[in-house]
């Protein structure tokens, strides 16, 4: 089966005063048709400019260095023009955002904004389109659509909001929906709703899906295959039944230990000392040396590569290579 | 929309009787009175200027001067002209219709070429072409107003002009007015409106071009224009349909500020190409000494001020779904 | 303050701006020196109106003074009216800015009122009306009548500032640790009312200039024989038409010490907002 | 000092309306953030607060400081009654009261180096004064695990849990008995905040603090709370010891939020109930229970539409403001058996 997309080696760089910042470096997956790849990575970690690059959407000074991103049909969005880039945004890869409230446009409705995505991509008339935007609006779950359809994005409750940006993104039935954070700003019984709903949506539309989070429960309950970035890589890529219970690398055991629980009380949390280092100034080799547990002199002085522990999982780690299979 | 009217109608009655309190205030901060300082008195007995002053009221105690001042302002009485012998209003009507001709005609090459060259600039930032607009609109933005319409008198003023082509002086031509068809008059008198006009319109462009500029270039980072181009809309729809219509609110905003800074560029244009209009009366008034005509023109124009602004939040309203819908 | 300014100067828009404003402001300064005769000096009829030429760069004026000379001199007054008015306004529209945006309530009301009303008189008419009152004023009474009736803008602008940053968190942190209202204003306030208030003055001496110019123009600001920029320019019809260099060469001086403050104060704004880069 | 037994903290009827300006002619609508709340704490006590957005969890939080001035109720601080005191009581009884904001950056003066801002509350209250200032200075760093070199440094030149810390210093830094605790580490990445909730327990039991940790995650204040209160638009829905809550839950929101907390295990994916419905507009809150348009319980009835139900303790020390809640919940059959009985 040919994956839904192909990402080989994806590098982004932003421009800034202090030197060229990778803030993705050499990032590589395949998301098969139908599966839910979770990106899971704290603030900084580079995986919103990951989901960013793959419509190549990244603002300036940022930008696409090397790498290939290869759709399902052999596109390679990177050597797009943009106006065959503009024929796949939207309609064949969709993204929904994770604030609501400001990736509306706040003096457009609703249902200008869905019906302005479906007249970018069909031929569709003015009346045809506003009646699909009331289909889709009843579709994710918004009461009263035919009168909702004319509201402005200030009138709708967040979670409302991330509805209709929902609805925007399935106007062209998208054969892969990239979610960045999509329920950060919601409370959590919305965000319980909104997870409900885009996980319902993609079995209906049979669509295959990246969802960035910073979440690991999220990641537990949505996603089929996982890939754990820190410091602009791929750390740790494998499925998520294996990642919790079988995690290879030391940071994503870390934060395993870390995330305070419901499920289980604990006296103490486990922490990872340090903090989150920002792109201009990553640690030279394993960009997680300074804060490791398991630190050896090898790790402060080659990078590490990412390598195959078992079927399916790989991780970046000296650990692994030095003595293959010992942390399984 | 009516309660905001009403609203508006209120502050702009309390902007009005401010201003009036202000200029009174001011006028009895002044040394000495009208008849100690203007000329025409300079030779008048001591005896007369004192009749003078009862006449005038001049000789109450302060609190009856401001309550008769309020009392005669609120009739429309703004004293007489002591130049022109005639009532003030009639002074400062005869001469608005002027000056609302070349304001309004201002403001249409202030707004249209602002916003077209700002939202392009922004639309284009970092490009050869938007570093020199900047430079241009940064430069007109320094040239002080009357010294532009020199500058124009020099280029195209006919019979001195270099190139000699458009009237530099007044409203219409004198002497042969009269004798033109209709339609021969008002050309004649877009002729003349012309080069005052591009000078006051070409100053506040370049401010309203800096101003567009700076609002397309904070809108341009929000996420809704991101969200805009992953729909895959077209760059010029994801311009001109997402960011310039958000764009255009805060220039909306400016466009009611702008009213002061244009009557007072008014008053050196007109000045500059002997305009028929309030500028050139405020200006002879005060060099005059004729306080009447210069503190009623105040008023005049602050009212104007505050018409200029109640239009710019109406099209606010218009604009902005979120402050429509909350009203 | 120091990573402010090394900040500053990596920003070119300032620099260029400080380059040009220093450049006139130096020259300004030495005119005593710099200038090749004295302003005043009547060289003849034989010399009037005499177009620019080796001698006399900016050519001579009705009264055969040198105008180069005189553009020295007049940008001296220029910018040291700038300066004291600017500095006026500054003043009292910060005081009046922080008073009403701290105490709000009563004082806010009645002040910011008195403001908008202000600010509805358009800024010629209401010099206009006080130059007209006190006709023939010097200098110094000139400086003081543009300051006071240029505070008004800033006076928004910085109660705007205080009503923001009373908003922010760190006031209420500074409030719940039991600081006074005395300290709030001075170290937590102030400091961050600052930035704006340089940018609105730097922008204040342009536009200063640039209304100076015009009063003299209109024969209400500096009196002969002394030269600002602006009276300079005010050369009637007949003299622009002979002898254009008398008008032109002033009002590019005043153009270029304009355009020096703008772009200082659009450098000082973009390294506040480092977005607008 | 009044007697060991006495609650250090005494909520009584608390009241905070916020009137809207409706502008120049139509009516305003108040909104009652918190609407008509008592509870105590204890002296040593751990008081985890949680609720959603528009709860008035923080406006609670800020109205026992009185940062914020209440519309009604009293706030008996240690016998002090704190909305009777002029201002120069209220700012020597802030020593004794203290908040951590959940914002660090926005929190500190961007224009202020950290160690200015630390020492500021030291000289206003005359702590100390010169090199013992600065010496005191120096140990609140070292207490909260910042190295003393940082004193120099702006906000902005901080990590987000670095100048978490920082708050939480300024915070201590006169002495507090009592600290407000509002999201301290919901602005924070997950590896730091664990570092911070840390930080938090360790100086509780060496300063013998006394809590009210606001959170809008129940898992946040799991391991720190003793008691956890649960608000939803303004009003109390369940108060109760942490160890009921978690397992059996009274309140049929209280049980919602539990099931909505995603758990970071593959395995445990439990049937989740999800409440439908938005957060009523506070304006317009709903009759009777608040919580009835999205109330999951199948029994719900006419009762809770129209009546509003009281906070009641139905076993000891557990409170629950529910018509229902003398029943075990069916949803959580497993879980809340015997609860209320």
């Amino acid at each position: 089966m040919n994956p839904a997309l192909r990402v080989r080696h994806l590098t982004t760089s932003f421009a800034t005063e202090h030197g060229t910042a990778r803030a993705v470096d050499d990032v590589s997956f395949d998301l098969m048709p139908g599966e839910t790849l979770g990106i899971v990575g704290e603030s900084g970690s580079g995986k919103t400019v990951t989901a960013l690059s793959i419509l190549r959407l990244v603002d300036k000074p940022g930008q696409i260095s090397d790498g290939s991103i290869v759709e399902y049909a052999g596109k390679n969005l990177v050597q797009l023009s943009s106006r065959e880039l503009r024929q796949i945004r939207g309609a064949e890869i969709a993204m929904i955002f994770q604030e609501p409230a400001t990736s509306l446009n706040p003096v457009l409705t609703a249902g200008t904004q869905i019906a302005e995505t479906l007249r970018a991509h069909q031929t569709i008339t003015r009346k045809a389109a506003r009646d699909r935007a009331i289909e889709l609006l009843q579709l994710v779950g918004i009461p009263d659509p035919s009168k909702r359809v004319d509201d402005y994005p200030h009138q709708l409750s967040g979670g409302m909001q991330q509805r209709v940006m929902i609805a925007m993104a399935l106007s062209c039935n998208p054969k892969i929906l990239i979610a960045d954070e999509p329920t950060t700003a919601l409370d959590v019984t919305i965000q319980a709703q909104i997870l409900e709903l885009v996980t319902d949506l993609k079995q209906q539309f049979g669509m295959a899906m990246i969802l960035i989070t910073h979440d690991l429960g999220i990641v537990a309950g949505v996603t089929d295959r996982v890939a754990v970035m820190y410091g602009g890589q791929i750390v740790e890529q494998t499925t998520t039944q294996r990642l919790f219970l079988e995690p290879a690398h030391p940071y994503t055991k870390a934060l395993l230990r870390a995330v305070p629980r419901l499920d289980r009380p604990v006296d103490r949390l486990e922490t990872i000392p340090g903090a989150v280092p920002p792109a201009t100034a990553w640690p030279a080799a394993c960009r997680f040396h300074p804060r490791c547990p398991q630190l050896m002199d090898r790790c402060s002085a080659d990078p590490p590569t990412l390598t195959q522990t078992s079927e399916d999982h790989l991780a970046r780690c000296w650990l692994l290579s030095e003595c293959p299979g010992s942390e399984k | 929309m009516a309660r905001f009217l009403a609203g508006r109608l209120i502050q702009a009655i309390a902007i009005v009787f401010v201003v009036a309190s202000l200029t009174f205030i001011l006028f009895r901060l002044a040394p000495g009175d009208p008849f100690s300082t203007m000329s025409d008195f300079s030779s008048a007995s001591e005896e007369f200027k004192d009749q003078a002053r009862r006449n005038l009221g001049l000789d109450q105690p302060l609190h009856t001067q401001y309550f008769k001042y309020l009392a005669n302002l609120v009739r429309g009485d703004l004293g007489m002209s002591f130049s022109e012998h005639r009532p003030v209003l009639e002074s400062i009507g005869a001469r608005i219709p002027a000056t609302i001709v070349l304001a309004a005609a201002a403001l249409l090459v202030d707004f249209l070429l602002g916003i077209f060259v700002g939202a392009h600039q922004g639309a284009h930032t970092g490009s050869k072409g938007d570093d020199a607009l900047s430079v241009l609109t940064l430069t007109l933005y320094s040239v002080p107003v009357f010294w532009l319409g020199m500058m124009f008198v020099l280029l195209f003023a006919s019979n001195v002009g270099l190139l000699g082509i458009l009237p530099a002086t007044g409203a219409k031509t004198t002497a042969m007015y009269e004798h033109l068809t209709p339609f021969g008059q008002m050309w004649d008198r877009i002729k003349h409106l012309i080069l005052p006009a591009m000078t006051l319109g070409l100053a506040g462009a370049a401010g309203t071009a800096r101003y567009q500029r700076a609002a397309m270039l904070e809108v341009i980072r929000q996420d809704f224009v991101r969200t805009a181009r992953a729909k895959g809309l077209r760059e010029r729809t994801v311009l001109f349909r997402h960011a310039l219509r958000n764009a255009l609110l805060p220039v909306i905003t400016l466009f009611g500020l702008s009213f002061p800074i244009l009557l007072s560029g008014a008053v050196l244009v007109e000045v500059v190409f002997n305009w028929p209009g309030l500028g050139r009366l405020v200006v002879d008034s005060a060099l005059a000494r004729d306080y009447n005509v210069v503190t009623g023109a105040a008023i005049v124009a602050a009212i104007m001020v505050v018409i200029g602004n109640t239009i710019a939040d109406i099209l606010y309203r218009i604009v902005d779904p979120r402050v429509r819908l909350e009203s | 303050m120091n990573s402010t300014l090394s900040v500053l100067f990596t920003n070119r828009r300032w620099r260029y701006g400080l380059a040009l404003v220093a450049l006139f402001a130096g020259l300004a300064a030495l005119a005593h020196w710099v200038a090749p005769y004295d302003p005043t000096a009547q060289l003849g009829l034989s010399e009037q109106w005499r177009p620019p030429s080796a001698a006399h760069p900016f050519g001579t004026d009705l009264y055969g003074r040198d105008v180069l000379s005189r553009v020295l001199y007049g940008a001296r007054v220029s910018l040291v009216i700038a300066v004291l008015s600017v500095f006026l306004s500054i003043s009292i529209g910060t005081s009046v800015g922080l008073a009403a945006g701290y105490c709000g309530g009563v004082v806010d009301t009645l002040t910011m009122r008195t403001v908008d009303a202000a600010l509805a008189i358009p800024r010629v008419f209401l010099l206009l009306l006080v130059l007209g009152l006190w006709y023939g004023v010097d200098v110094i009474g000139l400086v003081i009548i543009l300051g006071v009736t240029s505070w008004f803008g800033v006076s928004r602008i910085v109660r705007a500032e205080v009503m923001a940053v009373r908003e922010r968190e760190y006031m209420l942190a500074a409030r719940s640790l039991g600081v006074g209202h005395g300290r709030i204003l001075l170290h937590h306030v102030l400091p961050n009312v600052l930035a704006p208030v340089t940018v609105a003055a730097t922008l204040g001496m342009g536009q200063i200039i640039l209304i100076e110019a015009g009063l003299s123009f209109l024969g209400l600001g500096v009196q002969e024989p002394t030269a600002s920029l602006g009276r300079m320019m005010s050369a009637g019809g007949g003299e622009l038409l002979a002898a254009p260099w008398t008008t032109v060469f002033p009002g590019i001086v005043v153009i270029l010490i304009v355009i020096g403050f703008s772009l200082m104060g659009d450098g000082f704004r973009d390294t506040l907002d480092p977005r607008t880069r | 000092m009044s007697d060991a037994t006495a609650p250090l903290l005494s909520v009584q009827r608390l009241v905070k309306e916020y009137r809207s300006s409706g502008g120049l002619f139509s009516r305003p609508s108040p909104l009652r953030a918190v609407n008509d709340v008592s509870f105590e704490i204890a002296r040593g006590e751990s008081i985890g607060l949680v609720g959603e957005s528009g709860s008035g969890k923080t406006t609670l939080g800020r109205l026992i400081l009185r940062l914020v001035e209440a519309t009604s109720g009293r706030v008996i601080f240690d016998d002090v009654d704190v909305f009777n005191l002029d201002t120069r009581s209220l700012r020597s009884l802030r020593r004794r009261m203290q908040i951590v904001f959940q914002d660090p950056f926005g929190s500190l003066n961007p224009r202020m180096r950290v160690g200015a801002a630390v020492r500021e509350p030291i000289a206003v209250h005359r702590i100390a004064r010169g090199n013992d200032a600065t010496a005191a200075v120096v140990r609140l760093f070292q207490e909260v695990g910042l190295d003393p070199s940082y004193i120099d440094r702006y906000p902005h030149e901080l990590s987000g849990g670095q100048r978490q810390r920082v708050g939480i210093a300024r915070a201590l830094s006169v002495e507090p008995e009592f600290l407000v605790l509002d999201e301290p580490v919901s602005a924070l990445d997950v590896s730091v905040q664990a570092q911070v909730l840390n930080l938090l327990a360790d100086l509780r039991e060496r300063r013998n603090l006394t809590y009210l940790f606001i959170a809008h995650d129940l898992a946040v204040v799991r391991h720190i709370a003793h008691r956890i209160v649960v608000m939803y638009l303004g009003r109390f829905m369940e108060m109760a010891p942490a160890a009921s809550t978690y397992t059996e839950p009274l309140h049929p929101y209280t049980s919602s939020l539990l099931s909505a907390v995603p758990v970071p295990d593959p395995r445990e994916q439990r049937e989740r109930i999800v409440l439908q419905g938005d957060m009523p507009d506070p304006r317009k809150p709903p009759t009777g229970c608040v919580f009835h348009p999205r109330c999951p319980h199948p029994k719900k009835d006419q009762r809770c539409r129209s009546e509003v139900p009281m906070l009641r303790e139905v076993a000891e020390n557990r409170w629950v403001a529910c018509h229902l809640a003398a029943e075990p919940l069916p949803l959580l059959s497993g879980q809340a058996s015997g609860a209320a009985n």
